[in-house]
């Protein structure tokens, strides 16, 4: 074989088969030491499959692994561990009611002389240690269920370095983190890899591939397309592999807001969480809201959408005031709320696509209380075609999709109820540039349709290329607004980070 | 002697109050009480031995003057007679006995007798020949033991008849019926039954009843309302009275005399009847 | 139409059904009195009252919920049903208040556990204490005798040759079904059984379902008693002690989760036979009473160790 | 921000049940003064310890997400598997418990065998299971008790050390294993990250099946435990010890404050939970209360009280 000395791991002729899917057709795959290797494609291409087969999660129906020029098996995840591998996931799987600390340590505590006592002051210290390499300045005592989902991630993240590993997987690691924990994540891993570790990392966000990546590999629909040397390819050549098309303009705009206000938030406070905030959203329109992880966007929108009660403040829909204390009632009221935590607060994982798309509307299609279901197959595979659903059938559960068609299932329940203002939060949060495009081409038609929208969105490119204007929030009060015209990463990323822009 | 009992208070254990029977002997405990000027605590084990110990030590610590005990088992409520003698607490032993400890007096009728007398009218009903079935209380309990024991003793002593089938409805009415249903089309030929009480033989009634079955006898036990007016519709061929109600009043009674001086026989026999038409 | 979705359906419940037919032939051998007319008859009869009761199991099961009380809201409405009819209240009423009595308390069940935030296992344990206290109170300890004639037709009324109590309860499983499988509000219960806050933001009234589906249990609970104590002619305030355990036991033997919005009536049909059938196979067969949980408790096991196995199979 | 305020509310939401405990005992000792007397207390935690022992068993397998039934069906079949080789076959008493305990400890194998491998649902195994062991009781005792055990033995149920009887110091002793288990050892941590989350747990390398079949092993244990004692308690080995038991355990657990989706909660909850029902059944019987009300009564606090634990804990997240 060629120079199988040079690398660490090869994957080789690997196929995976799901009933109906074709995961993974006759892949090689292969890294070197110490290279950081992106592994990019379309939702579904099956970048996570691979890695699963690497991790001991999912075995593979046919190939081999060749790690250090050795034919592996690895049977279970406690065997890629010792064979030093270790995994990001790319859905969040801490147990919520464990410490930090547990949680990086899980099955692997520290213990005492006799090995069945966990040594809990060397757990915590370390566990401390490991938190502060990554800049993180929490008690390992906390219990998961109380910080924020980006501090989950980061926890999956020293997770991942407490174990000594050689090869290191990746899995959309930076899809919950803001630019700040970004920042910090890529210093850690090019001190890994000067460390003589592999990165193995899956990414939609093709930016951070040329920041920080040696290699690419590209996946599409379960075949390897390519391997390339970084600097030896471009953004545009990595989504024409990708997608196999050319992609046009990645943010479209254009429609115009029109001048009729739909939503206004007059001095909405909330405890510590929410501090007078005042805005307000026109027909057609798309309102940016920026600021850092644990800026109180989410608290803001679930207020909005009834889920959680607040102190003071008055909302208005098309001039009207109204009490919203239920989403019941903010559907009723046409508003809509796409959530970031897809899988525990908008999926029903174990039902079908087509359950998924039509559970807010099943009254709409029904007499009597029975609900014609042709018409609703009709409308699934509308859905299905309009946004490109990857899905063997309209039958198929949602939690074998995925990640990026799960969003899109999710997005297609929220246009179904045609909603006067749409509360999108993160909504391209694990979605590839395809899809992505997708989205952003969606939400200027919705807008062009006289939707008000309300995008939420940790990631400054998406949130200045479509938004029309844009706020920023900071310790749950708003620090700046700024007009389409006036919008820059720099001033948002001020107003995030200290409250006002600077006149220097 | 009304005078004499004001002011006392007896404890009264029950086995269970799911069963009417017991329900019966407390309503017979409870007028004599009251006609004696007693105080009457009634508790409940629902059958079970633990809660019963448990029970009796709760009336323990309340001081009760004299323990009515109708044991949920011989053996089990010995431990706690013992406690109550430490406490100087005199007992009575009511429907079922103890296996030890210090019983001023017990007042009962005798289960394995019932069972006998039961066996003995089915034979001379059927003239000593027939197909039986008998339908057993809750496994392990001493009342389903000792009038299947009775009952037995006769049966199996007499050639001409012969026990067809012998399940356990646990002296429930709704499992007599569905379990009599199954032995019903299990057996063609059925000239008799026995159950361990009324509330399960009742249960068998309904299901021959039901599937048109004529030509069995019945013979249940306990004599509870409901059985008693089925003796005289002719549901049933017969129950055996233990006359709960006498039970009762006459263990009250005898603590009552007890504990006022009087001297009380240490076994009180309470009369067996067979009720028929 | 769901074409697929009922093929799979099928196939999960597929080695249950071979355990079943594998469990009928054995004792077929063992008696041949078992699979006579009459006996089937018999055994469908039996398991009509369990079966009501686990159909209103089933959909608090799919709730990811639990409700230990249908034994004793059938024993409370039961004695209280049997009072009116003594009372001389017209039957069709006296049902009625009955069925409406146990909708109440299953409400209140609902309420407790949406509105107050209980979980299920115990305001159901509460409620099932707090029932049979009642029953127990309300009657003295005594049972209720002597029902009105035209009313016991619920429990001994024959269709044809076919019992009234297998009608109703066919009836109910395909209610059930329908109102599960078919109706809008079916798919609203799976989706929160699933997710329930998934389900919230998406509009559904969640507690209300809720508060429903436990109602439902209550009233079809109610409904049972009537057969039940239609058949007995009495009402005992001990009558349906235990009785959750059979339906629980035939709703998770049919395949129904614990953690919600998993499983089906039809599932929960197949349990209810099996839970029959070994019951009166081990009538049948004259096992000793002390054997009987033995072979009870093997049997169960083993029928579901070939469901697994079959399940892996496919 | 008033720092003491936070301080008792958070005191409030982590000792709920204890305070329930502490409100039952206070108005219990304002209506009856026999309450609160040395004897009367000593005598309800010699009610609870069997309970409060079974539950703790009962903790880990909820803990896990699990649950099992046959609890009560293992006691019995323990205590008269005990007494019988002492009674019928002249075993030495000790011989005779450890046989007793390990064949307890062999039916939570069975349980979690059941369970992991085949793949069973915990509900239905354990439902199985329990009537298999009570049936096999059955048929050991033939239905009869057993007695005629020995002081010996007897002392494990009805002597005393000190004031203290003998099943509360054993209580006492098991709620400290099972504390350090659960606090201290890598498996106990396990056993909440199972709960928790399987696949994570799995992920983690963790062995899933070891661990389950192991809490069912546990399980048993205490079962099987509780059943020597209520057998040295009663003086003799019933063979209806024990029924309707495993509602007691799980509702003493879940009353503790352990969730019944596992991977939350713990054994103090537990123990304090089963006094909580020990206490009710008590100050009920003192007060007079008739055995019909007694269930009305108990119902209703049984679900006042977790209303007020429910209460105290939302106040918490508000604050
Ligand atoms: N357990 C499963 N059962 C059935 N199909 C599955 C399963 N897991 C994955 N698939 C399918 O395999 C394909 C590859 O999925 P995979 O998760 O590897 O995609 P991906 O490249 O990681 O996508 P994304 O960027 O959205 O995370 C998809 O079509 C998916 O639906
Ligand atoms: N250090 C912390 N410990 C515990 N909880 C925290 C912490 N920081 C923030 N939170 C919680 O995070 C929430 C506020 O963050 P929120 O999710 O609204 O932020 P966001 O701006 O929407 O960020 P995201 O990018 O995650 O959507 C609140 O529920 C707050 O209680
Ligand atoms: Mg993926
Ligand atoms: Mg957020």
């Amino acid at each position: 074989m060629i120079e199988q000395n040079n690398f660490i791991l090869s994957m080789e002729n690997i196929i995976k088969i799901f009933p109906g899917v074709t995961a993974l057709d006759d892949v090689t795959f292969r890294a070197e030491f110490g290279e950081i290797h992106a592994l990019v494609g379309e939702n579904g291409a099956g970048k996570s499959t691979l890695m699963k087969v690497l991790a001991g999660i999912n075995s593979p129906d046919s190939g081999s692994i060749n790690l250090d020029s050795e034919i592996v098996e690895i049977g279970s995840p406690g065997k890629a561990q010792s064979l030093g591998i270790s995994m990001i996931h790319q859905e969040l799987a801490l147990i919520p009611y464990l410490t930090v600390g547990q949680n990086i340590y899980l099955g692997r505590e520290p213990h005492r002389k006799i090995k069945t006592f966990i040594d809990w002051k060397k757990l915590y210290k370390q566990a401390k240690v490991q938190l502060s390499r990554l800049d993180m300045d929490i008690d390992p005592k906390t219990l998961v269920v109380n910080i924020p989902i980006a501090q989950q991630q980061m926890v999956e993240v020293a997770k991942a370095l407490s174990i000594n590993a050689k090869i290191i997987v990746m899995d959309e690691p930076t899809s919950a983190l803001t630019d700040k924990e970004t920042k910090i994540l890529f210093r850690v891993m090019r001190h890994l890899k000067d460390q003589g570790i592999t990165i193995l990392y899956i990414s939609h966000r093709l930016e951070e591939i040329f920041e920080i990546a040696d290699r690419v590999t590209v996946l599409r629909d379960g075949f390897h397309i390519s391997t390339s040397i970084i600097s030896d390819i471009s953004s545009d050549d990595i989504v024409k592999m990708m997608v196999g098309r050319e992609l046009g303009d990645l943010y479209p705009k254009k429609n115009v807001p029109q001048n009729e206000c739909v939503l206004e938030v007059k001095g909405l406070s909330s405890g510590k969480l929410l501090n007078n905030i005042s805005f307000h959203l026109n027909k057609g329109e798309v309102l940016g809201i920026s600021g850092l992880i644990g800026a109180g966007r989410t608290e803001l929108a679930r207020a909005l959408f009834g889920i959680d009660t607040f102190d003071h403040g008055e909302i208005f829909i098309n001039g009207d005031s109204v009490r919203i204390r239920s989403p019941r009632e903010a559907i009723s009221m046409g508003l809509g709320f796409l959530t970031e935590d897809r899988k525990e607060q908008g999926l029903f994982l174990g039902m079908s696509v087509r359950e998924n798309i039509t559970i807010s509307v099943l009254k709409e299609f029904s007499s009597f209380g029975f609900p014609f279901f042709s018409k609703l197959k009709t409308l699934t595979e509308k859905f299905i075609k309009q946004m490109n659903i990857r899905t063997p059938n309209i039958h198929q559960k949602v939690k074998n999709l995925s990640g990026g068609n799960q969003q899109k299932v999710l997005i297609a329940r929220w246009l179904n109820l045609n909603p006067r203002v749409l509360i999108l939060d993160e909504p391209t949060r694990g979605i590839d540039v395809g899809a992505k495009a997708e989205i952003y081409t969606l939400i200027d038609r919705l807008a062009g349709d006289g939707v008000g929208i309300i995008m939420i969105s940790s990631e400054l490119p998406e949130i200045i290329g479509i938004s029309d204007r844009v706020i920023v929030i900071r310790e749950g009060s708003i620090t700046g607004e700024f007009s389409r015209e006036e919008l820059s990463q720099d001033k948002i990323m001020q107003c995030a980070a200290t409250g006002g822009i600077d006149e220097s | 002697n009304k005078e004499e009992s004001d002011g006392l208070t007896l404890g009264l254990s029950l086995s269970t109050l799911n069963n009417p029977f017991f329900v019966t002997l407390k309503e017979g405990a409870e007028a004599k009480a009251a006609e004696l000027g007693a105080k009457l605590i009634i508790v409940d084990s629902q059958d079970d031995p633990s809660k019963e110990a448990t029970n009796i030590e709760d009336l323990i610590q309340k001081g009760v003057d004299a323990l009515l005990i109708n044991p949920t088992d011989a053996d089990a409520i010995v431990p706690s007679i013992k406690k109550a003698n430490a406490a100087g607490i005199p007992v009575f032993t009511i429907d079922r006995g103890a296996a030890g400890g210090d019983v001023v007096s017990h007042i009962a009728s005798d289960n394995v007798a019932g069972g006998k007398m039961a066996a003995e009218y089915m034979v001379e009903l059927l003239g000593g020949k027939g197909n039986v079935v008998e339908l057993e209380g809750i496994a392990g309990t001493s009342a389903a033991r000792d009038r299947g024991k009775g009952f037995n003793s006769v049966v199996s002593g007499n050639s001409g008849l012969s026990v067809v089938a012998r399940q356990t409805a646990n002296f429930n009415r709704a499992e007599g019926l569905s379990v009599f249903e199954n032995i019903l089309q299990a057996q063609s030929e059925i000239s008799a039954v026995f159950a361990h009480n009324d509330e399960m033989i009742l249960g068998a009634v309904q299901a021959a009843e039901a599937a048109g079955r004529t030509g069995i006898i019945f013979i249940g036990f306990d004599a509870v309302d409901d059985a008693v007016n089925a003796v005289k519709s002719g549901k049933l061929a017969a129950t055996v009275a233990q006359q709960p109600a006498e039970i009762g009043s006459l263990g009250v009674d005898a603590a009552v005399k007890s504990l006022s001086g009087g001297s009380v026989e240490s076994s009180i026999p309470v009369p067996l009847a067979l009720v028929t038409k | 139409m769901k074409k697929s979705e009922k093929i799979n359906g099928y196939g999960e419940r597929f080695g249950l059904i071979i355990a079943f037919f594998i469990m009928i032939i054995t004792i077929s051998f063992l008696s041949d009195r078992f699979l006579t007319l009459p006996n089937i008859l018999n055994i469908l009869r039996q398991s009509s009252i369990n079966g009501i009761i686990a159909v209103g199991m089933t959909m608090v099961i799919l709730t990811a919920g639990i409700d230990l009380s249908v034994g004793s809201i059938l024993g409370l409405t039961a004695v209280i049903t049997a009072d009116l009819l003594h009372s001389g209240i017209p039957v069709f009423l006296a049902i009625l208040l009955g069925l409406l009595l146990g909708f109440c308390i299953g409400f209140v069940n609902g309420l407790l556990i949406t509105k107050f935030k209980i979980p299920p296992f115990i305001a159901t344990l509460g409620m099932m204490t707090l029932a049979r206290g009642l029953a127990f109170t309300y009657t003295q300890g005594k049972p209720i005798t002597g029902l009105n004639e035209s009313f016991r037709v619920i429990g001994t009324g024959m269709i044809g040759s076919i019992p009234l109590p297998v009608i109703i309860a066919a009836l109910v499983f395909f209610l059930g079904y329908l109102f599960l499988k078919r109706s809008r509000h079916g798919e609203n219960i799976y989706a929160l059984g699933n997710n329930e806050t998934a389900a919230e933001f998406s509009g559904i009234p969640v507690k209300r379902y809720i508060s429903l589906v436990y109602a439902l249990s209550g009233f079809l609970s109610a409904l049972a008693g009537m057969i039940l104590i239609g058949r007995l002619d009495s009402a005992q305030p001990i009558i349906g002690q235990g009785y959750e355990f059979d339906a629980i036991a035939a709703v998770v033997v049919g395949g129904t989760s614990f953690t919600g919005g998993h499983g089906s009536v039809w599932g929960t049909l197949i349990g209810v036979l099996i839970i029959a059938v070994i019951n009166n196979g081990l009538n049948l067969l004259d096992v000793s009473s002390f054997y009987e949980q033995v072979v009870k408790g093997v049997v169960i096991a083993i029928a579901l160790l070939l469901h697994r196995l079959a399940q892996k199979k496919n | 921000m008033n720092l003491k305020e936070t301080d008792i509310k958070d005191f409030l939401r982590r000792y709920s049940v204890a305070m329930i405990l502490l409100i039952m005992v206070i108005s219990l000792s304002l209506f009856s003064w026999r309450f609160l007397r040395p004897a009367n207390l000593i005598n309800i935690s010699l009610q609870t310890s069997i309970v409060a022992i079974v539950a703790i068993g009962m903790t880990f397998t909820i803990l896990t997400g699990g649950i099992d039934l046959s609890v009560g069906s293992v006691m019995a079949l323990c205590g008269a598997l005990a007494s019988g080789c002492i009674v019928r076959n002249g075993f030495p008493i000790y011989t005779a418990i450890l046989l007793a305990l390990i064949i307890g400890v062999g039916i939570g194998f069975l349980n979690g065998l059941l369970i992991v491998k085949g793949n069973i649902p915990p509900f239905v195994a354990t439902l199985a299971v329990m009537a298999i062991s009570r049936g096999l009781t059955l048929v050991y005792t033939q239905g009869r008790p057993i007695s005629g055990m020995g002081d010996d033995f007897v002392y494990w149920g009805s002597g005393k050390i000190g004031v203290l009887p003998v099943p509360v110091i054993i209580l006492f002793i098991i709620f400290l294993i099972s504390y350090i288990i659960l606090r201290h050892t890598r498996f106990g941590l396990h056993i909440y990250a199972i709960g928790g989350n399987e696949e994570t747990a799995r992920l983690a390398g963790i062995n899933n099946d070891k661990s389950k079949i192991f809490v069912y092993m546990i399980s048993s244990f205490t079962a099987a435990l509780a059943g020597i004692l209520l057998t040295a308690r009663l003086w003799s080995a019933q063979p209806n010890a024990g029924v309707g038991l495993e509602l007691e355990a799980i509702a003493a657990t879940v009353l503790g404050g352990t969730s019944l989706m596992g991977g939350y909660g713990g054994t103090g909850g537990t123990v304090v939970g089963a006094f909580i029902m020990g206490v009710l059944a008590n100050g009920l019987n003192l007060l007079e209360i008739t055995a019909d009300y007694q269930r009305v009564i108990k119902g209703i606090i049984f679900i006042l009280a977790v209303m007020f634990d429910i209460y105290t804990k939302k106040e918490k997240k508000k604050g």
